[in-house]
């Protein structure tokens, strides 16, 4: 399951796409909504996205994830719109018979998100003022594209 | 030929329009693309460094060529999932 | 939280515990009742604890999270009694400003559990037999007790 | 000196009670109980490498001195959470 929603995420739909008898291991990521970025107060978030290619993306990292872990129980929701603080924006879940390799892939598959998942934040401060954000340069890996896609 | 061009995020906001239909000639490129938004709007040059153009839910390059009823977009750097 | 049940775990109960308007990450982890040991068919499972030693030994693992990553934000459900295959027997939960801490300090917690708290598991295997599960030699690390207490 | 003796898991199931009270005598260790319970279950020696005591819920050794109301434990190895 991969999936942009304008709805609250509960972490159900994802763990319940990737649950099974045969699984002894779930884990799950949750991102929320932080009051504050660097000390900076924060009123709300929005989050826009470009669906299609999004959802695409996050098949090709459960791809990935499969073809470094042989683990094919992955699932991934991205909420976009106007954002509360606490409220959930990202929920990742994988599965597996072995813990070790659901804590790894996991993770891998929440970075690789933030890599190539076309979703964009805007943060909108309490001062009244917003921004589009612009990724942390060392985490930055987007190619030029001008060279090799991606 | 006509494609779809979509902008978002800093993009949509900087053109002011979140989509828009282009005509171009046959043989056109991303590149063809990008020449005829800096007419408009100089300052995209800035941003080709960190962005990214996809040609149909797909990463491109500029020399990717384009056919009739692609959909073409401009990927400003992504910033999904949570900030930590 | 630091709980021994005999009720279903939800995840909401760890989940809840952690969350905060500061924590951007919260990372859950979820043992199941897998269908199969090592291929044998599982009926179901029975889980035996010392409650009170549990608890504690929980709240130490806590402890530990807390001096190595800084996090005070753990929470761990055991369940115990009879579960059935695909149930929770175990959720831990961490919440972090950084996801990567947040998932080494949820799969820590879950090491830890394993080794220092006290509860045992019965496996009833689908012919009706039934047998007190050792622990894995290669994981197997508590120590002598005639030598130095853990 | 009373203390409470509890016996878990496989432990439980060789000595048939999940629990008893014992009567010992001043200075009495840890190692005075497994003296008593040898008596009973010689095998239990088997059991040492891997067993562990609590006294009061937290590990002992066999060495640790046991006072009036002390809440002692057999820990066979633990096996708790998911068998992954």
């Amino acid at each position: 399951m991969f999936k942009i929603t304008t709805e609250v995420i509960t972490g159900a739909e994802v763990r319940e796409a990737v649950e099974g008898p045969d699984a002894g291991a779930v884990v799950l990521f949750f991102g929320t909504v932080r009051n504050n970025t660097d000390g900076r107060q924060v009123k709300h978030l929005e989050y826009e996205s470009y669906p299609p290619m999004a959802e695409k993306k996050m098949a090709e990292i459960a791809q990935e994830v499969s073809e470094k872990w042989g683990l094919d129980r992955v699932a991934m929701i991205h909420r976009v719109g106007k954002l509360e603080i606490g409220e959930v924006s990202v929920a990742v879940a994988v599965a597996s018979p072995h813990r070790k390799d659901a804590f790894e892939a996991c993770k891998y598959a929440m970075d690789r998100l933030k890599q190539i998942v076309p979703i964009w934040k805007r943060e909108v401060w309490a001062d009244g003022e917003a921004e589009w954000v612009k990724p942390d340069a060392v985490f930055f890996d987007a190619p030029d594209m001008r060279k090799t896609p991606q | 030929m006509n494609v779809t061009v979509k902008y978002f995020a800093v993009c949509h906001e900087m053109l002011d329009r979140s989509e828009e239909e282009m005509d171009l000639p046959d043989g056109a490129t991303v590149r063809t693309i990008l020449q005829r938004l800096e007419e408009e709007w100089p300052e995209i040059a800035e941003f080709y460094e960190v962005m990214q153009m996809a040609v149909n839910w797909e990463y491109a390059t500029e020399n990717t060529e384009l056919t009739e009823g692609d959909e073409v977009a401009l990927i400003p750097p992504v910033t999904g999932g949570c900030d930590v």
